[in-house]
C-alpha cells in the first residue's frame, strides 16, 4: 500500500479523502486518474485558496471563468487572450526541450480559445554562470525556445532574464503567449456540451513520452533527475503550426463545440475538465486514440503528454466537413467518444468498462491545503545596511562603476538571446526585444504593449514590496511610453509551499500582486503556480513572474529606449510616493533596504498619469530606471549611438548612492529642447505642486557620456563592453 | 497584377506577403502547395518564408518537390517573374529554379536582425525602384541564409550579372556577401532578407515598400 | 582512426520528418514501405588503442551527439 | 528489405555544424581530429529482387535525399 501511495505521489490523507468519495477504495486505473487530477500542479491545492485574492475585474474583462486562458477586450472589436506558464522541471532536465514544449503548451493554451497567436515573451532566471552545468543551460533553453517560436511563426518580442545563485540547481523557464481574436471571430469555450456530440482526437499521435509529469512538475528535484529523463515530453513546432491554422478554420467556420488543449495530465485531465465544466458525461473508448506504440495500456495513454494534441467536441453532423480541414492540414480527426448526459465519465477499453465516475468528484473534490503561513508586515521593511557603508561607496570611482555594469552578466546585454528569436514575424512589431517594452501593431491602428515583471532582487529585499513591484514595475515602464496598464498574468514559482517561510512570502507576493493590479485597475485574469522548486533542500528566490499587457492609442512616435537626438534636454522625473534603496547589484539581502512605505493607490494614480502625459507630449527617448539606479539606466540610453553630458549642480553634488537609486518609481525622458517648457508645465500639471519632483538633468551631446570631471567615457567603449559581456561571463559565442 | 502568394504546411509569411501585396496596390491570389495552377491565371509568384516542411531534411528540400512547384517552374520557364523571400529562395535553390544552396549560418545559430544591403545588379522586376549601389535596410529573419555554390558555378553567376543584392555587413557567411540572387533570364529571384517586415515607418524602416 | 555514429530516432517516436520524407516520395510513386530519418555523425580521432578510441567516442556521443530522450545511436570503425 | 543511406557534406567549409560540434567536443577535452554531421535514412522496401530494389533506393536518394552540389552518398543493405 505505501508503495503504490508512493508511486500515485498520493498521501494517506488524499487516500482516506478518494475512499470517501467514492465510497469504497479505488480500483485500477482510478488510482491513475486521482494522482494525476489531485496533483499539485492540476488542483492547485496548496495555492487555490490565496489565488481568490485576484478576484477583482473589470468590465474589460470577457467572463471566462475557469478557461484556459484570460480575455480581455480591449475595444475596436479587439479582444487579448494571454496567459503565462512555468516549463521549469522539464527545462532542468533537458533544456532545449523542456523549454521548446514550454512554448507549444503555453502557444495551445491560446489557440484554443480561438485567438490567433500574435507574441511570446520569456521570463528566465538562470544560476551563477560558473555553476555546474549553466552554460549549456542557458544554451540549450534559448535555442529551445528560438527552434519552437521562430518555426511555429509566432515572434518572441520581450523578455526578462535573471541570474543568481538560488537558481544553480534550480533554473526558471517561464513563457507568456498572446493572442487576438478580432471582430467575427469566434471564441472558444472548454464546456463540454450536447449529449450525443462526438468527442474528437486532433493531432499528434499519443506516445510514451510525459507519462507522470504533471505530478513530477509537483516534486522537489533531488540527485535522480537522470532517471526522470522519460519524464519530459518532445515537441514539434511544424505540427503546432499545423494544429494552429487548422484550429482556428475549424473554429471560424463554427465546426466546434468545445475545444481543449491535451497539457499537463494529457488526456485525463483535458476529458475530464471538459466534462466537469459541461456539467455532461463522457464516453471515451480508449482503444480508439491514435498511438504511436501499439504497446501502451490504458493508464500510459490517460497520463501521456505528448505534445501537439487537442480535445474537440463536435456535433455529429459537422464532423466530415471538420475532418475535411485538418487532412486539408495533413492531420487526422479521431471519434474516440460521445458526450452523454452524464454526470459519470466512462472509460472504456475493448469491451470493457475500466471505470465510471462523476468527474466532479475529482475536479471539484481535489484536495485544498490551507498550508501554514505568517501574516506579513506590510510597512517599511528590510533596512539592514547601516548608513557608514553607504558612505563608503561614496568613494567609487563612477567610470571604474560603469565599466563594471557594462560588463557584468546582470546589466550587460541580452542580445545573444532574443537575436536568436524571429521577432518580427506576423508584421505587428513596432518594438522588438531590444526596447524594454515591446509593442505590437493592432488592426485597430492602436499600439499593444507587452512587459513582463518581477525583479528577484526586490523578492530578496521584501516578499510584498516585490508582488507590488511586479506590477507597479511593469507598469511604469509601459506608462513612461505613452501606454496604459489594462491587464495582468502571472505565474509564481516558488519553493516548497509545505515550509511556513515559503508559504508566508508566496501569501505575501499574492497580495501584493493583487493590490497593485486592482489599483491600477489592470485585474490578474490568468496564471500559472510552480512550487517545489527545491533542490535539495535549497529554495530558489520566491519569484512570481508577471506579464502585462497594456494599450497605447498612438503606433508612431514610441519613445525610443536609446537616445536618439542630440540636442535633447534630460529629465529626471520620480515617484514621490515610494523611497527605499537597493544597490547596484542588489543581489545580496545585506546590500539593499527599503525605507517608508508604498501608497499603492497613489502610486498607481501617478502611473496612470504619467502614462497619459507621454501620450500627449513628444518624447523622443524615455526609460524608467530600473536596476543599477540612474547612472546605470543613463549609461543604457546611450548605447543607440548619442551621449549624455549631466548639466545639473544637484546631481553633481549627489554623493553615488543617493545619486543611484534612492527611489524605487521614477524615470527618464529625453524630449526636444523646443517643446521643453511645455513639457515641464504638464509634469507640474502630473501632481498636485507640493509633489511633483522632477529636474533637468543635462543633455544628449555627441559620442561621449560625461558627468562632472569624475566620467568622461566614449559611447564606443561602453558599447564594446556591453557588447561582450555575454560572451566573457558564459563563455558563448 | 494579380500575384499568386505560395502557402505550404510550415510557411509562416504567407500573411504578412499577401498583406504587402495588398498594400502595393496588387491583387494576392492563394496558391495551394497540392494544387498546380493555370500559369495564364497569374501575373508573378511570390514564395513567401517560414519553415515549410518543418524544414525537415533540408530547408526547402520536400517543398520544392510538391505539386504547386510543378506549376512555378513551367511558369518560370516562359520567362515570367518568381520572388522567393527568406525560406522561398531555399525553395528555389532546392528546385534548381535558382543555382547554389543556402547552408547553416557560420554561427550556427538563427540571426535576426536588420541589415544593411545594396542593390548589385538591377532587374525589371523586383526593386527596381532602388538605384543600382544604393544601400538601404531590412530585417533578416533565418538559421539557413549562407548562400554558396561551387567555384565555377559562382563565377558564372558573377560574371553574368546574377547577384542581385548584397549584405554590407556579412552577418551569416555567405559566399561574396550574397543577400539575394537571380537566374540567368533575370526572372526569378531569391532574397533571404524580409522585404515585407519594413513596409511602414512603425516597422522600423519603409525600404521594403519598394519591392513590388 | 575513422569512426561513425548512426543515431536515429527511437521506434516509439513519431519521426514526423521520416514521416513526411515517405510520404513525399510515395506520392511521386516511389515503392517504399517505411522512411525514417536519422543523423550520422563521422569522428577521426588520434587514440593509438581502438578500444581507447572507441571508449573515448561513446562518451562523446553521450555528452553531445544524440539525445536519450528521443534516439539511439550506434558506433561502427569505419577505416578497418 | 531495409536500406541505409548514409549522406555527408562533401568537405569542412560546407559542414558550419560539424565544425561547432568539432570545438564544443575540444573545449570539453575530448579527443578527436575532426567531426562530421550528415544524415542517414533508413528506408524499408517491398521488392522482391535486391537489384530492383537498390536502384530504386539510389532513385529516391537523388530524387530528394541528398543535395548533389553540397552531399555525397552511399547505400548499405542493412538486413544481411
Ligand atoms: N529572455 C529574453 N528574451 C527576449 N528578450 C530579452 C530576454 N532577456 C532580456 N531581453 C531583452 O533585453 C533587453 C535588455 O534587458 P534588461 O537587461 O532586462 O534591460 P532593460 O529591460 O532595462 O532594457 C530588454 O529589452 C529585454 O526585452
Ligand atoms: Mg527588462
Amino acid at each position: 500500500m505505501k508503495e503504490k501511495l508512493k508511486h500515485y505521489r498520493l498521501n494517506q490523507k488524499e487516500y482516506d479523502k478518494i475512499c470517501e468519495v467514492l465510497g469504497r477504495p479505488p480500483q485500477g486505473i482510478e488510482w491513475a486518474l486521482f494522482s494525476a487530477l489531485w496533483s499539485e500542479h492540476c488542483s492547485y491545492k496548496s495555492s487555490k485558496n490565496h489565488l481568490r485574492k485576484f478576484a477583482y475585474r473589470n468590465s474589460s474583462v470577457v467572463d471566462g471563468e475557469g478557461e484556459n486562458a484570460g480575455v480581455v477586450d480591449i475595444g475596436y472589436g479587439e479582444k487579448i487572450a494571454f496567459k503565462m506558464e512555468s516549463h521549469n522541471h522539464p527545462s532542468f532536465i533537458e533544456p532545449f526541450q523542456g523549454a521548446a514544449t514550454g512554448v507549444g503548451g503555453i502557444l495551445r493554451d491560446i489557440f484554443t480559445m480561438g485567438a490567433r497567436p500574435i507574441a511570446l515573451a520569456d521570463y528566465l532566471c538562470f544560476g551563477e554562470p560558473q555553476a555546474p552545468r549553466m552554460k549549456s543551460l542557458v544554451k540549450g533553453v534559448v535555442s529551445g525556445i528560438s527552434s519552437y517560436g521562430n518555426c511555429v511563426g509566432v515572434p518572441t518580442i520581450t523578455g526578462q532574464t535573471e541570474f543568481h545563485s538560488s537558481y544553480n540547481n534550480n533554473i526558471l523557464v517561464n513563457a507568456m503567449a498572446v493572442g487576438l481574436i478580432t471582430e467575427g471571430q469566434t471564441m472558444a469555450r472548454s464546456k463540454a456540451m450536447g449529449p450525443g456530440n462526438w468527442v474528437v482526437y486532433v493531432g499528434a499521435k499519443t506516445g510514451k513520452d510525459g507519462v507522470h509529469g504533471a505530478s513530477m512538475a509537483s516534486e522537489s528535484f533531488d540527485e535522480n533527475n537522470d532517471a526522470k529523463k522519460p519524464n519530459v515530453q518532445i515537441g514539434d513546432p511544424f505540427y503546432e503550426k499545423l494544429l494552429i491554422e487548422s484550429c482556428l478554420e475549424v473554429l471560424n467556420e463554427n465546426l466546434v463545440v468545445a475545444m481543449q488543449d491535451m497539457g499537463a495530465a494529457g488526456l485525463t485531465s483535458s476529458s475530464f475538465e471538459m466534462a466537469a465544466r459541461g456539467e455532461v458525461g463522457l464516453d471515451i473508448q480508449l482503444d480508439q486514440v491514435p498511438l504511436r506504440d501499439s504497446s501502451m495500456n490504458p493508464e500510459e495513454i490517460l497520463l501521456s503528454e505528448s505534445q501537439e494534441r487537442m480535445l474537440l467536441i463536435c456535433e455529429p453532423s459537422k464532423f466530415p466537413r471538420l475532418q475535411e480541414v485538418f487532412h486539408r492540414w495533413g492531420l487526422d480527426a479521431q471519434k474516440i467518444g460521445e458526450v452523454t448526459k452524464g454526470p459519470q465519465i466512462k472509460l472504456h477499453w475493448k469491451n470493457e468498462i475500466l471505470t465510471d465516475i462523476d468527474p466532479r468528484l475529482i475536479v471539484d473534490q481535489a484536495p485544498r491545503y490551507d498550508r501554514e503561513f505568517k501574516v506579513w508586515p506590510k510597512s517599511s521593511q528590510a533596512k539592514s545596511e547601516n548608513q557608514s557603508e553607504i558612505k563608503k561607496r561614496k568613494n567609487k570611482n563612477l567610470s571604474e562603476q560603469l565599466k563594471l555594469n557594462s560588463q557584468s552578466i546582470e546589466l550587460g546585454s541580452k542580445n545573444w538571446i532574443y537575436r536568436q528569436y524571429d521577432q518580427r514575424v506576423g508584421v505587428r512589431t513596432i518594438k522588438d526585444a531590444s526596447q524594454a517594452v515591446g509593442f505590437l501593431r493592432m488592426p485597430s491602428d492602436r499600439a499593444l504593449a507587452i512587459t513582463l515583471g518581477c525583479r528577484p532582487s526586490v523578492m530578496r529585499l521584501d516578499a510584498w514590496l516585490g508582488g507590488l513591484d511586479a506590477v507597479f514595475f511593469p507598469a511604469l515602464q509601459m506608462a513612461v511610453k505613452g501606454a496604459t496598464a489594462l491587464a495582468v498574468t502571472d505565474c509564481l514559482n516558488f519553493g516548497n509551499p509545505e515550509k511556513i517561510e515559503i508559504m508566508s512570502e508566496f501569501v505575501a507576493a499574492v497580495e501584493g500582486i493583487a493590490e497593485a493590479s486592482k489599483a491600477l485597475d489592470a485585474p490578474v485574469v490568468s496564471g500559472n503556480v510552480s512550487f517545489y522548486n527545491e533542490t535539495q533542500g535549497q529554495n530558489i528566490t520566491s519569484t512570481p513572474s508577471t506579464g502585462l499587457i497594456g494599450i497605447r492609442h498612438e503606433v508612431d512616435n514610441i519613445p525610443d529606449d536609446f537616445f536618439t537626438q542630440l540636442g535633447c534636454a534630460v529629465y529626471w522625473v520620480r515617484c514621490p510616493f515610494v523611497t527605499g534603496f537597493h544597490s547596484l547589484k542588489g543581489n545580496e539581502k545585506k546590500d539593499n533596504y527599503f525605507t517608508g512605505a508604498i501608497d499603492s493607490g497613489r502610486c498607481a494614480e501617478w502611473i496612470k498619469s504619467l502614462a497619459h502625459l507621454v501620450s500627449q507630449s513628444n518624447i523622443i527617448s524615455s526609460r524608467a530606471v530600473g536596476q543599477g539606479g540612474l547612472l546605470e539606466t543613463l549609461r543604457r540610453m546611450t548605447l543607440g549611438g548619442i551621449g549624455f553630458e549631466v548639466q545639473s549642480s544637484d546631481l553633481l553634488n549627489m554623493d553615488l548612492t543617493k545619486a543611484t537609486q534612492e527611489c524605487f518609481y521614477e524615470s527618464i525622458f529625453a524630449i526636444e529642447p523646443s517643446l521643453k517648457s511645455k513639457f515641464e508645465k504638464k509634469l507640474q500639471q502630473l501632481q498636485p505642486q507640493s509633489e511633483v519632483e522632477f529636474s533637468l538633468i543635462g543633455w544628449t551631446v555627441p559620442e561621449r557620456f560625461k558627468w562632472g570631471t569624475e566620467v568622461d567615457i566614449s559611447i564606443d567603449e561602453i558599447k564594446m563592453f556591453h557588447n561582450n559581456s555575454w560572451s566573457q561571463n558564459l563563455e558563448l559565442k | 497584377m494579380r500575384i499568386g502568394v505560395v502557402r505550404f504546411p510550415g510557411t509562416n509569411c504567407d500573411a504578412d506577403v499577401f498583406q504587402m501585396v495588398e498594400n502595393s496596390s496588387h491583387e494576392p491570389v492563394w496558391l495551394w502547395h497540392q494544387d498546380r495552377f493555370d500559369v495564364k491565371s497569374v501575373d508573378s509568384v511570390i514564395i513567401p518564408g517560414g519553415f515549410s516542411y518543418g524544414d525537415y531534411l533540408r530547408c526547402g528540400a520536400l517543398a520544392s518537390r510538391s505539386a504547386v512547384m510543378k506549376s512555378v517552374s513551367e511558369f518560370a520557364e516562359q520567362g515570367r517573374p518568381v520572388l522567393g523571400i527568406c525560406n522561398g529562395f531555399q525553395i528555389l535553390c532546392e528546385s534548381g529554379l535558382l543555382p547554389g544552396v543556402l547552408l547553416r549560418n557560420e554561427s550556427v545559430k538563427f540571426i535576426d536582425d536588420w541589415v544593411e544591403l545594396s542593390v548589385e545588379n538591377g532587374n525589371e522586376y523586383f526593386a527596381k525602384k532602388i538605384p543600382v549601389k544604393k544601400r538601404f535596410c531590412l530585417p533578416i529573419a533565418h538559421g539557413e541564409g549562407r548562400y554558396f555554390a561551387p567555384p565555377e558555378e559562382l563565377k558564372k553567376i558573377q560574371d553574368k550579372g546574377q547577384v542581385w543584392l548584397s549584405y554590407v555587413k556579412n552577418p551569416n557567411g555567405s559566399l561574396k556577401d550574397i543577400a539575394g540572387l537571380m537566374n540567368e533570364k533575370k526572372n526569378v529571384f531569391g532574397l533571404m532578407p524580409h522585404p515585407e517586415r519594413a513596409m511602414q515607418s512603425w516597422m522600423g524602416g519603409t525600404d521594403g515598400g519598394l519591392f513590388l | 582512426m575513422k569512426w561513425g555514429v548512426k543515431i536515429m530516432p527511437r521506434d516509439a517516436l513519431l519521426d514526423s520528418q521520416g514521416r513526411a520524407v515517405e510520404n513525399l516520395l510515395k506520392e511521386n510513386h516511389f515503392q517504399l514501405e517505411q522512411c525514417r530519418v536519422g543523423r550520422y555523425v563521422e569522428i577521426s580521432t588520434t587514440q593509438a588503442s581502438e578500444d581507447k578510441a572507441r571508449e573515448e567516442i561513446q562518451k562523446m556521443t553521450q555528452f553531445v551527439l544524440y539525445n536519450p530522450l528521443i534516439e539511439i545511436f550506434s558506433i561502427e570503425r569505419l577505416d578497418k
